[in-house]
């Protein structure tokens, strides 16, 4: 089965799941879930779940790698053995340092690296469960953990796929649609600049498919803002009560 | 534990400790031989077999069971292969880095020798044909939070994850073996280890200790024992001794906490949530 | 690119480049958006079933394409198999090192997913026996001098060595398939796709930056579109950001350029030199 | 075959190879084997054979692994690959890595590291043939080497394997009882203080059984502590023989 | 097939592709074919082509593997995974490790290393397409690389093959000669000295033949030589006329 | 040799050195052009199908040779498979690290040459079914004590590992060839290689270097032979060249030297002791 195989879409341009083509998985997003590190936070899509943890800034080691004039970002993305159908290996795989990479590029026009030099700020973000849109949640769950971690930011990054089917734009693609959907097109903004982060696509799309995708995801990128900024609101609601206790 | 991590225990903290020690007490009003607070969330990864989240107090550990076909061991070709492996990914803790890790290794291989001393998972009854068919058993354990006494942690992590594990149905239809994705039967279980760890320090004695209590300690020492009571597993590590007296005393508290262990991890796995609920306790437990 | 190569602009040139990019004009004199010269040598490698050297510029790829034979991914039982693969010697930059190299993964996943969203090669039609044998085609992209803009060099490298590629001739007679090493069949192309990559250096937009240009730029842009122009793979990189508008006129200009881009491509290929006469073209291009 | 399925004793509780049950293997320890080496020793227990190495106190490489307050102690133990029936590949297992740290902390407790700063101690050692306990004979002639090495030492440790056939405990068990005896009780002491630096097991043993297990070894290991002892005083001899020829 | 079964050399002792015994394949020398190098040359052997570049003298990373008393010279010798008839694949083999070490140490007479103390002269060998000889065509590259980089040098290092068909000693073996000619020498000389900087063999050669085999290599290295330094000066020319315009 | 081991001889010794090479002497008193003292202890790996410990001076090398079965390599269908593997654990040395090492890599591929050109093993009568099975003979070298000219030395170990190894029967009776632990006959052997290994010092050459000497060495050459007093093998390393003459001087002296070093190879395999004496002659060898 291939691309444009399977039908994803009915009569009534519902999904397979139920969702209109514009509308989001389920989503969830809790800040300050881990104890040890400086920041962090658990986000899911529907069934993809990611756990982001952040450190720094702090010291560089080895010392060498440091930069002399502003902070490293280090950012790794990895799969749990059991995130997904068929078992992973655990040695990080070509996408996962591509995708580490590519988060990192994503994450870094929020933060203002020139003001840490020789330190490195470290992003984890490890993949409990993959259902589709992983990449587009680890950034939201580093975004957020970053925000935890009290390091000074320009604004939040904000992420989803759309896709293609047929002529239909859809967002946030789950495996189903991820692996038969025609294009696949994550993308994430800084906000509330609106500016863009990150950009990838794979399959295709007419040009003018392609403006409407990023219109489409700029509106919905726009909930999901709005969806972090109360994740931060009731994290720190809570250690505000847990001070007052 | 990293070596850099010993230093991080400010000495006035650890003056503390050591005092309260010497009373009998610890810093976080535990007994010497008392465990912190299990709570177990059994299933949460979908898309594994079998999956356990487990908090011992603050140390947070996510095991994932899959079973996929393969071929025995030429010395063993009438059981099932059973993989056990640690990932620290440096999300637990500030002292980890990316990349393979000795102290994973251990943890793995402890946890691994309990449950294949102990006769756990029945691998006889998983061979398909022998010598050439068989189940392969990974459990995988991501420590998410170091907290201190991994290795308690993580076996009651692989011990929930296994029991909530189900072998899938295989299509042969296609010639090739096919696994069915839908709910199968239980893996085979015979008995559930349970094991219980000591820091030494100074001259006491403590069980299941926090990471403090890591930081000070000279040595440790694991021991697991199966539902008859019989020791199956042992492992000393760190730089400092126990004298037989010790090993002893560490033996007798073992099998006296084991029996009430057992029962709260069978008792908690047996609680299964379902669905979307799983993922509503994980957000509560996490949070609070 | 290396993060210490961010350094070695003398800053006098960096003025000067930043001033000229308010008139929108550039250091070596081009356009915003106008590529370097093109030059393809296609067919360099006689033991490669396929090959070209390309310079862009003074950035020069070796490209080499190897045809063996294979068993199907399972997911895809009726395809063949492609496999695109750079590999950064440091003869090409002294800032490159010996060993695998994240930047060079990221290199070739871009190259890989331009060819296989257009659908360049008809891999369907390089299945021998569904599920059992097939071809494997091994792109391995070697950069030999980097002075900017690797990427569409590279996937030019790689198009223009798929359009040289035969596919030899099985020999069954053994039992075992071999590959006979005379000339084959050429490899079935579908679509030939192209990229345009654009750097933001401080408000501005160009696109091929030269190295200089790169050292400048906050945030890096490809776009590769197929021949009915609709846009097959993007990817951003680098710790900037682009607005909407920065895309869509990237995108505008993309499609503006592919075409000629492309016919350029064929006729080099298509005007391919023999034996001896190439590696005479290939000694003075690089002399030159 | 498996645990318990090979008859290990007969009738009259003598081993497969003749052995009483508290019965070591022929055992011989030289210390000094080597001419590179700071220390070295050759410790056999019947057919298992290992060489050990130690160098230092010396400088740490690279720099940033040195501890500022204590030696860093480095242990190896690595098996020839001709030193099994199947050739063993030469990359280190998992085994071998976690009994290098396990030997590692049996060797500790009789170093003073607090003394020197900065530096490493490294102990190497090399199986050079294994016909069971490895690791306990390993830690015996890394005890002499370390001693050969002139490292100021608490006392030298001493190890020994028991294990369970039945009811009854066995002592140094060789390869053949390695693979089919109900339990593997690895155990190495701290002498003249009799405190226990290496403790593992693997199968099963009742905690009646345990205790016993555990005073068995201390009385064999007196005498394996005695071995250690003459074999130093051998070496000592030698050496100043040759000082005064 | 193995070596001696194949006929390589006709009744009038002309080789199969048409070369008298002692005549190289055609001979192609540019150098300064790369822009980011310090120096770099293009070296053909008939099919046989290598591309070398040469960086420095500079700074050595990481800091640790500096000579107090001398510069580093690296040297890593690489083949093309579409070099060969079969892909090679990238990770390098044993027999690119070791012969990375031996064209080290055919250079290493050419150069003044003691004279960038705590310095690295780095050289990287790329072998694009490989039809025998491979090795020596690379020492050739490296020579003139070195050369263009401006390193001060006591002279050129020329490098060739030699063989032994029967009794008749060939030079400059091709692929095929290479797998069945009864001996293969690769040698490199250190000119106008005629120092021998380099020498292997396999095969077997009787002591007779050896002496003669060494005396047509000095003959043959002598014209190489020449080569080298025609090339050399192809490439000053040039640079100069670029100068003028 | 680790380039920081250069460094170790104190500057008297080395001017000491350099003073009687000048009249042809040498600091261990021997002649410039004799080996030190050999012994050869055969067979002490019960586990291993072959196996010797060698000791030229106070350089000690063990060697093990594996029989087991495997597929002969493609474009030798004929023949069976031999390995040869250099182990430097850093038992041998101060200077050497664990991890794989680039001189062992060496050191491993100059004794496989020497093997292989020599014809010591008829590779060809170790087939069993062509392109099918066949066996796989591993000689791995493990260094022990490293006081200088460990090519020699090492050669001399797996010639005579080679010499003691027996090719154990085959069991087919399960369907699976399985080997029988019993002794086997013996390994067809057709030749015995020769190793000397020349350093230059000054204007001076040296057989067998020391580790001193070796320390002082500008370069190194080696020469091997067969019984026929053709040479197989030629090795140089190390920053520094040889004339002509050197060379011609070198391969004469090799000859010379060889005829006796072959036989003494011959007679000290012959008196293998048996059992345990074989591991009292080792500790005496190793403490006296």
């Amino acid at each position: 089965m291939k691309k444009g195989e399977v039908q994803l879409l009915d009569e009534q341009k519902r999904r397979h799941d139920g969702r209109a083509p514009n509308e989001t998985r389920p989503i969830s997003m809790k800040v300050g879930v881990l104890d040890r590190a400086d920041g962090s936070a658990l986000v899911e899509f529907g069934k993809t779940k990611v756990l982001a943890a952040v450190y720094g800034p702090r010291e560089v080691h080895p010392r060498h790698l440091a930069l002399p004039d502003r902070a490293l970002l280090r950012v790794s993305y990895r799969m749990a053995t059991f995130s997904t159908w068929e078992r992973k290996r655990p040695t990080p795989s070509r996408r996962e340092i591509e995708l580490s990479m590519v988060i990192a590029s994503a994450l870094e026009p929020a933060l203002f690296l020139e003001k840490y030099p020789k330190c490195a700020i470290d992003v984890f973000c490890l993949v409990i469960e993959a259902d589709g849109g992983t990449r587009t949640t680890a950034i939201n769950a580093a975004s957020l953990a970053l925000a935890d971690a009290g390091i000074p930011m320009r604004g939040l990054v904000v992420a989803i796929a759309v896709g293609r089917v047929g002529d239909t734009i859809i967002v946030d693609l789950d495996e189903v649609e991820d692996n038969y959907a025609e294009s696949d097109m994550p993308i994430a903004m800084l906000f509330p600049q609106e500016e863009i982060t990150l950009l990838q696509m794979d399959g295709t799309m007419s040009p003018h498919l392609f403006e409407q995708a990023l219109e489409t995801a700029r509106q919905v990128l726009r909930n999901v803002y709005s969806l972090q900024v109360k994740a931060l609101k009731e994290r720190a609601l809570k250690a505000r009560t847990k001070v007052v206790l | 534990m990293a070596e850099e991590e010993r230093k991080i225990i400010p000495s006035i903290i650890k003056e503390n400790i050591l005092e309260l020690l010497k009373e009998e007490k610890r810093i976080d009003g535990r007994k010497l031989f008392e465990f912190r607070k299990l709570r177990i969330i059994p299933g949460p990864i979908e898309k594994a077999e079998g999956s356990a989240l487990v908090l011992l107090g603050n140390t947070k550990v996510l095991v994932g069971v899959k079973m996929s076909l393969g071929k025995p061991f030429p010395d063993t070709p009438n059981e099932g292969v059973l993989v056990v492996n640690a990932e620290f990914q440096p999300v637990a803790s500030p002292y980890w880095e990316l990349g393979p890790n000795e102290y994973a290794i251990e943890l793995a291989r402890v946890v691994d020798r309990a449950i294949r001393s102990s006769g756990m998972v029945a691998l006889d009854e998983l061979v398909i044909h022998p010598g050439e068919l068989c189940w392969v058993i990974n459990v995988d354990i991501y420590p998410i939070d170091d907290n201190g006494n991994l290795i308690d942690t993580a076996l009651i992590g692989a011990v929930a994850a296994l029991l909530t594990t189900r072998v899938p149905e295989i299509d042969f239809s296609s010639g090739k073996p096919q696994l069915k994705r839908e709910e199968g039967k239980p893996l085979p279980i015979r008995d559930i280890p349970i094991s219980c760890t000591f820091a030494k320090i100074g001259e006491q004695m403590v069980l299941d200790p926090n990471k403090q209590e890591e930081c000070l300690m000279s040595a440790r020492l694991t021991i697991a024992v199966n539902s008859a009571n019989e020791i199956c597993t042992i492992q000393k590590m760190k730089g400092g001794g126990f004298t037989i007296d010790d090993i002893i005393r560490a033996k007798d508290i073992t099998i006296q906490k084991a029996k009430d262990l057992r029962r709260e991890i069978q008792k908690q796995v047996a609680e299964k949530a379902r669905g979307e609920e799983i993922w509503k306790e994980i957000r509560e437990v996490l949070t609070s």
